[in-house]
């Protein structure tokens, strides 16, 4: 079976080979890896690879899989059909600034339309009783914002776009 | 002894005093707000009463709530944890008036040392080394100028309400002094409701150094060793450990002595902790005093064996404090991690929701895990992100790192973003190792570039190759026919990927 | 130090291992059998390799494998646990043959203690009390009958290679005294495929206390203070503490020294135990050496602070033993208890099966949890029961007893049937908080009349109404067209039971 | 809501009513208890009665109930159709032993048609390195036994029968 992944922007190619049960053979970036595979329930895996553990715990949706080894997490895309489709115009530098956390806001330092460095504050969010400053992730212009001061924003709720 | 205690608090520190309550045969009684309807303080307390709703204004701030319920179920004394009311001396007078017993200090100590200005006044008198500063709130910017340049800069504006950074501004240049003092003002105004600032000087490379005692009705003051506590991140501690690889043996028996002393001017009593400053010459300051049960009381009990929550209890309840100091000897090595749902890679940027899959770090000698989570709970928004605190204990300071790094290594919290990582990097860092930093530690860490390993990474794509090849199979094994839409779904990917 | 160890075991004690190497940056390497591919020990370690069948035969028995494993991986070292081979002086043998290092005793040492009447024997010599009786295995029933008179009844028929109550009988009575033998004899040759008896005199109201040694290449020996082993079924130790609430500090150190002396008479090298019967009135004798870790050396480690795992490593290693006698001062009491996958309603039957929601015991100051299990995981038929050991620490006997019902309460494995609500008898039980008890203690606990609690019955069957209800609930506002004909199953249910 | 239970053979009544969201009447035996409800997860519930707090886990089948509170388990039988229809012929004294683990018979000590003494040692099972002696339940005589030794059992296999 070949498979192609998105990992951090970049793709991954795998081909996999069960060489027999608990026993699979997963070829990556033209290094072949034999991993023995136990797995302990619907969403936690055991692999032995070359002898060395790892527990991995994975969980899928229909475009991506949020895998966990080591403390460490990494969300890995299938090659989907909206990464194929919109490959093409994500290439212009709009970029949209969201909300990884629920929350309050409190200041809004910025105007629309105002121009802002890499690195400098645009708003304060509040939450678990801290105040955390939102940067701009880039030098230009920031063309839209969303939230004024004293919203509530949930998970993932847009907070300004830049270009 | 009390027979029925409330906790008027949330999270680790009302499970670690519920823990003490069962060890002692006492009944305890929790309160929640709506937001901690599944919290596990409420899990394991004995009774438990809702306060309110989720903010804390509403449930651990409501000081009339908390009175009444306590009245009506019938509970004698009051712990109040750290945080929340529990250096509040409107709330103890309260406590005092209603008959219950507060367990912390009485009101008049905590007044004292709450205000930072009248607690210089009062340690001045004792004979307690402070900073060099002002003794009383600089209200016009001429007295400014003129105590400024009796103490020479660099100085700190510090407000005299404060706490946790807030109202503070170091100054170096004169000309910035004038702007620094209106926005301290402004900023200790906006936070605790009194815009009081006073001057001191600025003490460079400090360590952040702090003596645990307690004392007891009678007049009887202990201390119980130090805690080295300059690993800070915004003023805020992250990391504690002891004893202090900084300090001689005769620094700290000068330090606990004068703590006692500190303890003793105010008719202090109870568990409290006298924090100095420390420059690098090992000369020492009284920075202030917390009135309560700290954070990191846990390695002081893992090297002394004393249960300071015990201790808490049995002077609250007016027992003799029978400990001589001869017979406190501290043993091994303790350190602290603070475990908080914050993002390290992304400027420690708070990480609410739920904990999917949680490892807890237990097992062997000398590995302590004080939680206020557990698999499957929510984390709310509302309240300080503070997960749990893992504590270990070595024979050695090496041994103790080693022993957190290997607990670290099996502690792993998913669904949220947590320190763990972060902790990891620190007691990697040379510096750390060589037990020589100060409180600039942390800043300078985040300045370090961070090289990113990739062996999870491979880990991480073989996994899910694995699990697409799994799912595929066990699909094309199974005879259910709802799988055959997710399965042509696939075709459908398929055929385009290769169109492309 | 080793760069790599494989540990050639199973359950708690592999990952007990695991966890120290990892403290010790030392590689582990766990072996496995098909039974336990899903085991703790195999999650945690840093390599595995796969051993063969689930029988104790084709894995964690089979010599010619774990040595081909080991020299594969490219191990140094080996350790063994405890159980399985860890005993076995032919496996030793074979390790220090193929340059193994094997972390434990050398195989002299082992075989002389292996055997009681050797050992009996080089112990008199060395000025050991030994129990009265022969010094030979006895073959005819006329030296017997002789040898049994000398002696006087009551008294014991050992099996020369036995343990774990195989091949022993009391002997009460003089005309029960030669079909005892028969029966011992055949006992002893089915389980040791070696029918040699030897006669001991049988101790009345015996304790059962023991002495941790650690030993090095250079003659150096050390104690580490006494566990007291009374606790027992059917000669299986269940809960032991230390210090012995039975001995006094003359006594103590008395045991200590003469330990130490058996263990310098056979050459003995790493960590060792000597284990003495102790009479009523405190005298006592050498009853056996165990040349391994013990189950239940965790007590040890939590009031010397000393990581007696570490310790074996470091001595195998070739380190000299710097730990000096007087520097080992033992500081309050702890407790351990075994937790058996074991019913403790029908007569302590095996518990196998899975473990469907799991509460660790784990928060606070003083609480161990050394566990070979996790939520989910399948606990085998193939193996001893053992899940897991919980400890506690106090500063006091009572303390520590306190903090273990407090850790027990928390402690809740569903799924299978445990020894906790065993432990929880015990612990209140009058003889044994008054601390004098022996090994008689469980047989006559087991007698006594258990009065049966009810308040969690009525908040079971409330549970279940509650669920019931709200099920029904969901049911009747959900739309989801798959659940009706649940629905008229309850109907058709509910219209049977009204017509009756 | 009215429902019938049983537990350790004796029939209990309750009837249900929820006053509000998360607070529920329960009548148990002719006592009302006044309980807050926290569903925790699926099977996870938190009580609170009386103030008093209670973990309780249940997992539910078809016809029953296991309840674990405090470390107890409980079983707790609906008023089902086999209890209805099975009361009647329950009555006569035949009874059925089954093993609660899997493991492997090592010796059997009674022939079919003995007789038995309450407690007498039917035969012997070995799971995890013990020897289990399988006792009689009651005096009688015991009518079938259905392994031989050296066979291999599963949980809830039918060791022997008496009457």
């Amino acid at each position: 079976m070949n498979l192609s992944f998105w990992l951090n922007n970049r793709e991954y190619k795998l081909s996999i080979k069960e060489k027999q049960k608990n026993d699979i053979l997963v070829d990556l970036s033209g290094k072949t890896y034999e991993v023995a595979v136990e797995v302990l329930n619907s969403d936690e895996i055991l692999l032995i690879i070359d002898g060395k553990i790892y527990n991995a715990i994975i969980c899928a949706s229909n475009l991506s899989f949020r895998v966990y080894v080591n403390g460490q997490s990494f969300d890995i895309e299938k090659k989907s059909i909206s990464q194929i489709l919109g490959g093409m115009h994500n290439q212009r530098q709009k970029r949209d600034v969201k909300t990884s956390m629920p929350g309050k806001i409190v200041t809004v330092f910025i105007a629309e339309g105002e121009n802002v460095e890499e690195g400098q504050a645009v708003l304060i969010l509040e939450a678990m009783k801290m105040q955390n400053e939102i940067r701009s992730p880039q030098k230009g212009k920031v063309t839209k914002i969303i939230p004024k001061a004293g919203d509530s924003v949930e998970t993932g709720a847009l907070l300004f776009s830049m270009e | 002894m009390f027979k029925k205690i409330l906790i008027a608090n949330r999270g680790e520190i009302a499970v670690r005093v519920i823990r003490a309550c069962r060890e002692m045969g006492i009944t305890s009684v929790a309160v929640f707000s709506e937001a901690d309807r599944k919290a596990l303080h409420v899990r394991l307390a004995d009774e438990a009463y809702l306060l309110g709703g989720a903010s804390p204004a509403e449930s651990y701030l409501h000081i009339d709530k908390i009175i009444s319920i306590t009245k009506r179920c019938g509970a004698e004394a009051l712990h109040p944890g750290y945080g929340f009311l529990a250096e509040n001396s409107e709330f103890v007078r309260r406590c005092e008036e209603e008959n219950i017993v507060f367990i912390g200090p009485p009101s008049l100590p905590m007044e004292i040392m709450g205000r930072k200005t009248a607690s210089r006044v009062k340690m001045k008198g004792a004979g307690v080394p402070i900073i060099p500063g002002t003794l009383q709130p600089i209200d016009d910017e001429k007295t400014l100028v003129k105590e400024a340049e009796k103490i020479k800069l660099p100085i700190l504006l510090k407000a005299v309400s404060g706490g946790g950074g807030k109202g503070l501004r170091l100054v170096r240049k004169s000309e910035e002094l004038v702007s620094s003092f209106r926005l301290a003002r402004s900023e200790a105004k906006s936070s605790f409701d009194d815009p009081s600032v006073y001057l001191e000087k600025y003490i460079e490379e400090p360590h952040h150094i702090e003596i645990q005692i307690l004392a007891d009705h009678y007049g009887h003051v202990v201390y119980l060793g130090e805690r080295e506590c300059s690993i800070q991140r915004r003023y805020q501690k992250v990391l504690e450990e002891t004893p202090s690889p900084f300090l001689d043996d005769d620094a700290r028996h000068e330090m606990g002595r004068i703590a006692v002393r500190a303890a003793s001017a105010v008719n202090y009593r109870n568990a409290g902790t006298v924090e100095f400053i420390v420059d690098k010459n090992r000369k020492f300051y009284f920075l202030e005093m917390n009135t309560r049960l700290q954070v990191e009381h846990p390695v002081t009990e893992m090297v002394t064996g004393i249960d300071l929550v015990k201790w808490q209890m049995k002077i609250a309840s007016g027992m003799p404090l029978v400990l001589q100091q001869e017979e406190i000897t501290p043993r091994g090595h303790s350190i602290q991690c603070r475990i908080y749902a914050e993002d390290p890679d992304n400027d420690f940027m708070p990480s609410p929701g739920k904990i999917t899959h949680l490892r807890t770090p237990s097992g062997g000698i000398g590995v302590r895990y004080d939680n206020g989570t557990y698999e499957g709970y929510e984390v709310p928004l509302e309240y300080d992100p503070l997960l749990s605190k893992l504590v270990t204990w070595g024979e050695t300071r090496e041994e103790a790192i080693q022993r957190m790094l290997r607990a670290l290594s099996e502690y792993q919290v998913y669904g949220i973003k947590t320190t763990i990582p972060f902790f990891i990097r620190i007691l990697h860092h040379p510096q750390f190792l060589s037990g020589n930093y100060n409180t600039h530690f942390i800043e300078a860490l985040e300045k370090e570039k961070d090289g990113k390993e990739t062996g999870e990474e491979v880990v991480a794509l073989i996994t899910a190759g694995i699990k697409t090849y799994m799912e595929n199979k066990s699909r094309s094994t199974s005879r259910g026919s709802r799988k055959i839409s997710n399965w042509k779904f696939q075709g459908r990917l398929e055929n385009l990927s290769r169109r492309l």
